[in-house]
Formats: C-alpha cells, structure tokens, sequence
C-alpha cells in the first residue's frame, strides 16, 4: 500500500463523515449554513484526492488537464452565475434545473463507459454482469432524472402547460409502455446486447417526461425532491461504473435522505407521495371547487378606505402572507404598509404558517427579500395563541392555511392539517381577487364569518390604495 | 470479488445512514436541504473526472468527461451557492434594523 | 489494502449509523436497550467460530477457541433471553386482569 | 466469485441489515420486543454464514465441531439458566456480567491470535501493523470491559464495599500509573515485541477494576452501559484481527449506539459522564445531606391508623413508588393495600417516574413482577396535571422525584430534573425510615409542608401495618 493510496484512502474517509456531517447538519436551523459550507469542502476535498491518487499512480496527461479545466470552468461559471441571478421565488426550478444537469452528468459517464469499456474489471462474470447493471441503472436513472427535472422547471416556470390527454386516464397506459420498453432493452443490455442502448435512452427520457408532465405545479416541490434522490441513486451506480466507494456512499446516503425528505414534505402538505405522482394536477379539483363557491352563504365586501381605518385605530395587527402575496409580488408594498403602521405605534407581526405559498420557506424567503425584521416572523405555534389578543389580522393571498375547516369538519381533505386560528381575532380582513378557492380547491369557511370583510382586489393594488390612504389619514413610515 | 464486496457494503451502510440521518427536518430547511442534497448528488463529478483522466488520447471519451464534468459542476457549484443564498435569509437577521 | 479499505468503510460508516440508529430513547426502555445491544456485542462468537475452525489440530488454539465461543455464547443467549423477559413484562397487561 | 462466498456476502449484508433495524426498533416501546427477536434473528444468521463458508471452502473438521459444540452447549446452558433464574431488580448486574464475558471473549479470540498468527495477513508492512494495533486493542479493550463489568456486577449485588483509600484522590494516581504501563505495553507490542502481552493483559485488567471500583452503586447503569460501548469497540477490533467485515460493522454499531445511550441515560439522571466517571461514589454527599436533615423545620409525624384512616375516607388516591419500595421488597404487599382500596371504591393510580430507583424502568418492572394492571401506571407527563384533583398521595420510599426543589430552587443540584408534583395534592404521606436523604443526598423541602405527614418505618413493615388497620376498618381485597 502506497503512500499515496492511504492518502486518497483517508481523504475519502474523511469527505465522506463531513458530507454525512453536512447532510445532518442541513436538517436544523442553527447549523444548515455551516453545514452547507461542510458539505462544500467534503466536495473539494473528494476531488483533490483524486487528482492526487491520479498524480501519485499513472499521472494526468496535458490533454486531459486541459479537457479537465475546460468543463469545471464552464460549469463552475455557468453554475454561479445562474446561482446569483436567479430569484429567490424561484428556488424550486433552480434546484431542478440543477438537479436535471446532475442526472445528465451519471447518464453520460455511463454512456461513455458503456461505448468505451473501462478495463476496470477482471472478466468474471459475477463483476461483468454487476457493471453492466450498474451502468444500466445510471443510464436510465440518469435520464429519467434528466428529462423529470427538466419539465419541473419548465413547468414551475409556466413554460409549459398541461396538456388536457396528460390529465385523463390514458397517460398511465402511455407510462406503462414506455415503461416495458425500458425494461426490455435493460434485459437485452443485461444479457450483453449493446444495441439496446439508444432505446433505453429514448424510453425512460420520455417516462421521465411522461410522469412529471401530468403533475400539478404545486406539487412539484416533492417531484424535485423525489428527483434529487433519484439522482443519488444514479451517482451510486456511476459509482459502481467507475469503481468509487466514495461515489456510491455518498449517492447512497443522498438517495435516502432525499426519499425521506420527499416523505417529510409530503407529510408537511397533507399529501401522500402516492396522490403526488399519480393522483395528477389538482387542476380539476380546483375547477370544482370554484362553482362550490356559490356556497358562500354570508360574504361581507369592504373597501379599502375602511380598512385603512379599522388598522389605524388598532393596537394589534398580524399579516398572514399567502401565496397570492407572493404571485402579486407585493412583499415590498406590504412592507411600506407596516412600516407605516409601525411609525404609528401599531404593534405588527407576520405568522408563518411552515407551507405558505408554494415552496417550503417560501414566505420567510420573501419577507426576508423585503427586510422584514426576523423577529416579527412568528411561526405557527407562537402566533396561534395570541390571535385571541389581536384587534386586526390581514390576510394577504392566502386561503387554506387560514380555512378553519381543517380543525372543525372531519369530512375535509384539509382535516388534520395545523392552521392558522385567524377568526379568533376581533377583525379580519382577507385581500384576494375573488371567490376562487386556494391551492386544495376547497371552500374557505372563514369568509362567510361575521367577523370577516373581504377586501377585492390584486394583493399589490390593495396595498398600494392602503397607503395612501393611511397616508391621508396623517399616517406614514417615511418621516 | 473484492472491490464488488466492499461496494455492496458501503452501499448497503450508506443507504442506511441516509435514511437515518435527518429525522424532523422543520418546513423552513425543506428547500434548503433539498438542494443542499442536490448539490452533493453531483458528486458524479468524480465519475467525469476519472474518465477523463483514463481518457488517454480517445477524444469522444474525452470530449463526453468534460461535458459530463461541466454538468456535474454546474450542479454542484451552482447548488451549494444557492443554499448559501437561502440559508443567509433564513439566518437570524435580528442584528440587521 | 483491500481487507483493509474494506474494513475501514465499514467502521466508518457503522460507527456513524450507530450514532443515528437510536435518537430519543423513553426511559423505560434504557435497561431492555442496553441489554439488547450488550447481547448483539457478543458477536465476537463469530471471531471465536472462525478460529476453531482454522485451529486445525492446534489443541491449545481449539481449548482457546471453544472456551471464547462459550463466553460469547453466554452474553448473546442470555443477553436476548433477559431482554425478552423484560420487554415482556413492559408490554401492555391491560389484557391480563 | 463462487456460489458460497455469494451467499455468505449476502447473509452477511442481510445480518447487517436485521441487526441495525433491530437496535433502531429497541428504541421504541412498541416494537422493542420484536426488535429483541430480529437481532436473534440476525445473529443465528451470521452464525449461519460462517459455517456455511466454512463448509463451502475448506470444511470443518470433526475435531472442530467436538470444540464448537462443546463450547456452544455450555455458553447457551448457563445463559439460559442465569437469564431464566436472575430476579427481575438485578438486572443491570446481570447485564454486567453478559458483558464482562463479551470483554472476555474478545480478549481471547486476540490473545490466541496473539500467540498462534492466523496465515491472514500478506505479510505488507501496513497490514501487519493494522493486525497488531486490532490485537492490541482487542485485548486492553477486552478486559478493561471484562474487570469493570466483573466490579460492577460485585457492587450491584452488594459483595464489594468500596475501599475508603478508592475515594479519595489517590486513585486517579494509580489509575494514571495504569494507564501508563499499559500504554508502555501497547507500545512496545506494536513495535512487534510480543513480552508486552501480558503486562497489557494485567494492566488493563487493573485498570478496568481502578476505574470501576469508586463509582457509586447508583451510578452504575452508566457504567455498565459505557462498558457495553466497550464491548462493541472489542469485538470490532476481534473483526479486524479475524478479518470480518460483519464483525466489525456490528461491532461499531453497537459501540457508537452504546455511546449514544449512555449519553441519554445521563441526561435522564441529570448526571454528568465525567462526574459519573471521576466524580466517584456519592456516599460522601449523602452523608452531608444526612448531617442537613437538622435543617427541617416543620415535620409532622403520624400513625399508621391515620393514614389508613385518611386512605379509607379518599376518593382518588396516587401511590408514588420509589427506590426505598423496590429495597423493602414492597411490591406486593402493596398491591394487596391497592386492592383492598380498589374493593373500597377508591381510584388508586401510580406515578411512575422516569428515572424513579436505581435502574431505568426499575418501578415499571417491579410493579409489573406484583400484577399491577399496566393501564393503571401513568407516566409523569399524564399524572402531574392530576394532582391537584387528588386527594391522597402515598410517597413509598421515594425521595428526589418528589422533591419540588428540582422546581423552584435554581441553586439545588436537582434543578432543571422534571419532578412529580405531589404537593399539589390534597394529603401527602411520605412513608421513609427516617429523615435521610434521597440518591442526590440533598434536603426535600416537600417533608416541611403543612400537607405532608411522615410514617416513618420500612416500607414493607408499613404497608402490613396499613392492611392490618384497613382490615379493621372493614376494608380488605380478599372478598
Ligand atoms: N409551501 C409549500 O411547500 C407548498 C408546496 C405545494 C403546495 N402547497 C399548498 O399550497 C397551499 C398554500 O396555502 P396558501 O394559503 O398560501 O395559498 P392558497 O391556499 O393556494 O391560496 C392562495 C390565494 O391567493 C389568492 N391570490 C392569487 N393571486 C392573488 C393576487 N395576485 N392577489 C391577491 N390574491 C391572490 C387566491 O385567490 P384569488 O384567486 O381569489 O385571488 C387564493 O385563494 C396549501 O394548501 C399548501 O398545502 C404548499
Ligand atoms: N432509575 C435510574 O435509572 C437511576 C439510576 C441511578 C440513579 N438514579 C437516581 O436515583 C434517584 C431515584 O429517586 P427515588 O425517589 O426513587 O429514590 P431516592 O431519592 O434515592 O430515595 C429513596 C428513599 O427511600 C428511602 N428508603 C430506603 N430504604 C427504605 C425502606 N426499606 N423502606 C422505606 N423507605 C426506604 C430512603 O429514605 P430512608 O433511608 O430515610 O428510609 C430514601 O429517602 C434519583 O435521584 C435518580 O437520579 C436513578
């Protein structure tokens, strides 16, 4: 055993218990930045021991140096810049995108290893049928996850509708057979018939396509999450292609933490992963749920001059952010409204219901975006039992995580969901476009409480008449 | 038989561990932590490093490493940056105002 | 090297799922947990097993051997008996009485 | 890569795979038995695959399986018995001793290595070296664990006092002298001089005995639990000494999971390792918490009539169990007071605390061995709200999980360790000996409230007195 070989041997060690340290790290709050940063350097750390186990036994050709510098510059380049610019809305596409590419790269090591053989293994035929599965399993991994996270994006971008066949029934008998061809030309891979290679290829692209397309945006998240794993399980065969311990522990541990924060985010929406993948884009239900609203029974409209009032005159007031806030991007109008509020000795805060909006943290993110001090930021639990206490809550496009349904009707699709116990408070004031039901596509029984007006409007029109009318009533954050 | 014992192994084990290592994970961290895990998912970068390095002078093989390797650090890179710009607005800004 | 990068693998990373594997222990189950855990550390029986079996005619190598696997033997079985035993007594009675 | 060697690998993974959701589900009430059984399971497994390895390659001789058989026969006999006939309130010695023999066993298994090299190793430098270090700590890990379970048990059961000259501070001297010697040992045993061997055998031995001996009865749960970590450490070392791979995963599992549990019993203590380590025994703080008991102020004293009397007249009655109880040997007679009280009318529940006696769950198995119903044993979470809704609470022999310090003096040692409220109650009766102190030596403020009444006397002689005058007051179980 070589000097150099215990080197990369203990270096792999080592970005191994730091990336496991990183990946634990990510899942609390205090330590996720360093964590990250942890699993960053274990990431260097990895490459530099291949270069030096590569130095140390048969050396790098010039050639291949300068094939090595020009794809990290590239994709380092392309991957930072993409990183600073994007919105921070739009984090799940970004992280599909991202995800899509990683998918791309274990299709193409694979691919390569396929055309070209490594002389890596030793013609027995236990490890000659073991590469040839594992570099099946990447390629079709690879490209399920490949085109999958593609059409996240493009979807969670409004790039690309759903098309009304995807919705039916048929897209399920499209998937299967798309499915059977890719198991037939893995069989036929396995057995060492190499033509099947393009039509593996082709086959679970388009059942990466087929079973992404049908899923509504709001689900997404989890598909990207579902994805990210999938792409752990490809770097583990690469892994396998290759011959790296390190690769296929680290895919390992990424494709299982990544299926159990699938499950976690599921659970944290109230969705079964199952409903998610197959159940289709709650788009019809939602269809439903707007004529169900000609059940609304006691609806009291206001302007927004009286609610301009009814805020001037209290102590209390507590925004609910919602999706539609974040749609209207009207997080710095709001906060030119609180701050307002604030010079006139309103006591303000925010609370976070964990799955506002569309993304999980989507409304920490965009507050924080707006400068929105951290500690106004209630979460959930904090905020519930102060509601009793508030003279004025505003919810501001948001709709089932204030329904009180799922506390109060057992027979609710949102029953066992927490929410946010807004009618509580004296006064509540709900600003949306109009009846139209939220995310779930259910009836919201707050509206029709006596203690709740509806202000109409686009969240960011309403909370641009809002100031000036508080600005008439003598009341204004800039002075 | 050796190398395909101890991957099975570490394949095995690894497995496990991710499964164990993050119990509650608060919504908050749910994006964060799913590209945090994106970014490591790219370390298929090893993979794209190695081939080109075994290249020799097979220009195709070459040719598919560095676009391989491209992908995979543009996942890579561009996936720890963005956490680190998520996590920057989760973290505590009370000192800021 | 390859007994050995096996191996160390295999530490690391059982170690490391060690410390995963049991997060928030009740209290009642402290005494059952550690003893359970006690019974699987007599796994160095396989250690003794194996060197019997190697042993040959190597009498005082067997007489050492056989005597390990009896040390051993005893911490697994009665270590798994008495932990049974005690569970069985923390599981619900409501049904006796 | 022939069929065997294919089959003992995957029965090893799948043994792998048992044995770690076997330590997961131990963590767990409702699977925890299960869990038992699946390590068994796993356990047999691997014993299975090395015989099965063994036949496959170069067989077992007959000579061999004489030895095996032997050896199991006896191991498993005397497990069996001592698992079967060990009174449930020993247990953490009788885990002592299963683990002294795990120690044992390692150390062994390392020293017939030691002595006759196994043709193992390929004669490289850094193999060898790996193969002496993995002996070497087999055998001072072996039998530390083996001496220091071997005391641990002799204190638990009471055959081994504590040597004055243990407590003081010389022990950390020769312990440290130990330690030296060892290292010495280990040294010159790495640099292949085999004489070391048993210096490091004595030494160690010393050392797990010099480390041991001082540590306080009540504490030995840690210890014994820390030395279970130990004998998880050993048997990975024997893994590397013998060469295998399954050996040593289990191995590191069970010593990180040791570790962990440790850890976790510590903080239900509310002790520290180190203090449980080199704090030593507690006796001397005792015996200042009994020079405090002059401190109290406001005792009242009462008679066994009056107790039975206040008992008969109650509607709801909380019996709190502690380690005064399981020394008496009250248990049973308890339950006959409980049921003449049932037959009476009256509600009798149980307050168990956690950490309630000397050994986790020690209330829950003493209580379970006198056929109290288990749905009558409420938890302290569940009980505390109760209280101020009781009208009698029987203290039996417990003393720091009922003393309210732990609440509202942040000075007290106990502070911060969630207590039973008791004085919330109507009546308390505290039945003790006398006025000495609890485990944590310190004064319990609950004895000078105007609620509470002491009857003094051991508690099994108190609890025949109670059914005696409840027998004349009418009141008895038998009818
Ligand atoms: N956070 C996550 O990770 C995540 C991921 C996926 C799904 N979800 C789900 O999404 C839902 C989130 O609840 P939510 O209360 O935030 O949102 P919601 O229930 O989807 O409701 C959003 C509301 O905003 C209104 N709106 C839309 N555009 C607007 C605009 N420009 N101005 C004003 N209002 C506008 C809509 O009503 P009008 O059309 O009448 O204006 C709608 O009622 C939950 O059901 C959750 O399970 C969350
Ligand atoms: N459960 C565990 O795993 C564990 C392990 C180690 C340590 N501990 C510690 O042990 C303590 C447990 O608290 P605890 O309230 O159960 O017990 P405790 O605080 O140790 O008090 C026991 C009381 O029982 C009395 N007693 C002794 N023998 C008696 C007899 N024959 N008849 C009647 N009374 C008798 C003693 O007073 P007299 O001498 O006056 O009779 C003493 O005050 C905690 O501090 C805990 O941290 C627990």
């Amino acid at each position: 055993m070589t000097f150099s070989e215990i080197l990369k041997f203990s270096i792999d060690l080592l970005a191994v218990f730091l990336l496991a340290l990183g990946i634990k790290g990510l899942s609390k709050v205090r330590s996720a930045r360093d964590a990250n940063r942890l699993a960053a350097i274990a990431m260097s750390l990895a490459v530099v021991g291949v270069l030096l186990d590569s130095l140390g036994s048969s050396g790098i050709s010039f050639n291949a140096w300068i094939w090595i510098i020009a794809g990290s510059l590239v994709g380092t380049l392309l991957g930072a810049v993409v990183a600073r610019r994007v919105a921070m809305t739009a984090m799940p596409e970004t992280v599909a995108l991202f995800n899509g590419c990683g998918g791309m790269s274990s299709l193409l090591v694979a691919l390569a290893v396929a055309i070209f053989p490594l002389s890596n293994s030793n013609g027995e035929l236990s490890s000659v049928l073991v590469e040839r599965i594992s570099i099946v399993i990447s390629v079709f991994v690879g490209s399920i996850t490949f085109t999958g996270s593609m059409v996240a994006m493009a979807k969670l971008q409004g790039w690309l509708p759903t098309p009304a066949w995807m919705q039916s029934k048929v897209r399920h008998f499209i998937n299967i057979a798309l499915g059977v061809v890719s198991l037939i030309s893995i069989s036929s891979l396995v057995s060492g018939d190499e033509r099947g290679l393009l039509l593996l290829i082709v086959g679970s692209a388009l059942l990466g396509i087929g079973v992404t397309l049908p899923i509504g945006g709001a689900d997404m998240p989890v598909v990207i999450s579902l994805l990210n794993s999938y792409s752990g399980v490809a770097a583990a065969a690469a892994g396998f292609v290759v011959g790296s311990q390190l690769l296929i522990v680290a895919g390992a541990m990424v494709g299982a933490a990544g299926l159990i924060l699938t499950q976690v985010m599921c659970n944290g929406m109230n969705r079964s992963l199952i409903s998610v993948l197959f159940g289709g884009a709650l788009g019809s239900i939602t269809a439903e749920g707007l004529s169900g609203s000609a059940e609304y029974i006691n609806i009291t409209s206001c302007s927004v001059e009286e609610c301009a009032l009814t805020l001037e005159a209290a102590e209390r007031v507590v925004i609910v952010p919602g999706y539609g806030l974040a749609v209207a991007q009207a997080q710095h109008t709001l906060r030119e409204v609180t701050r307002a509020l604030e010079a006139n000795g309103v006591e303000v805060s925010y609370a976070i219901h964990p799955v506002a909006g569309r993304m999980p943290g989507h409304m920490n993110v965009l507050l924080a975006e707006a400068d929105v001090p951290y500690d106004q930021l209630k979460e959930m639990d904090i905020v519930n039992p102060e509601f009793p206490a508030t003279d004025v809550v505003l919810v501001l496009g948001a709709n089932d995580v204030v329904n009180p349904q799922a506390k109060n009707d057992p027979s609710s699709p949102l029953y066992g969901m927490p929410v946010l116990d807004v009618q509580e408070a004296r006064t509540v004031f709900v600003v949306k476009r109009g009846m139209s039901a939220g995310y779930s596509g259910i009836k919201n029984d707050l509206f029709d409480l006596a203690n709740t007006s509806m202000v109409f409007g686009d969240a960011k029109k309403v909370l641009g008449d809002l100031l000036v009318e508080l600005k008439e009533l003598g009341i204004s954050g800039k002075n | 038989m050796s190398f395909l014992s101890e991957a099975f192994w570490v394949l095995l084990l690894g497995s496990l561990l991710g499964l164990e290592l993050i119990g509650k994970v608060p919504p908050t961290l749910h994006t964060p932590l799913m590209s945090g895990a994106n970014a490591i998912s790219g370390i298929t970068m090893l993979a794209a490093l190695t081939l080109i390095i075994k290249a020799g002078t097979n220009l195709p093989l070459l040719v598919l490493g560095a676009v391989s390797l491209g992908f995979a650090l543009f996942n890579v890179v561009g996936g720890f940056l963005v956490t680190d710009r998520m996590l920057a607005m989760f973290s505590r800004k009370s000192s800021r105002k």
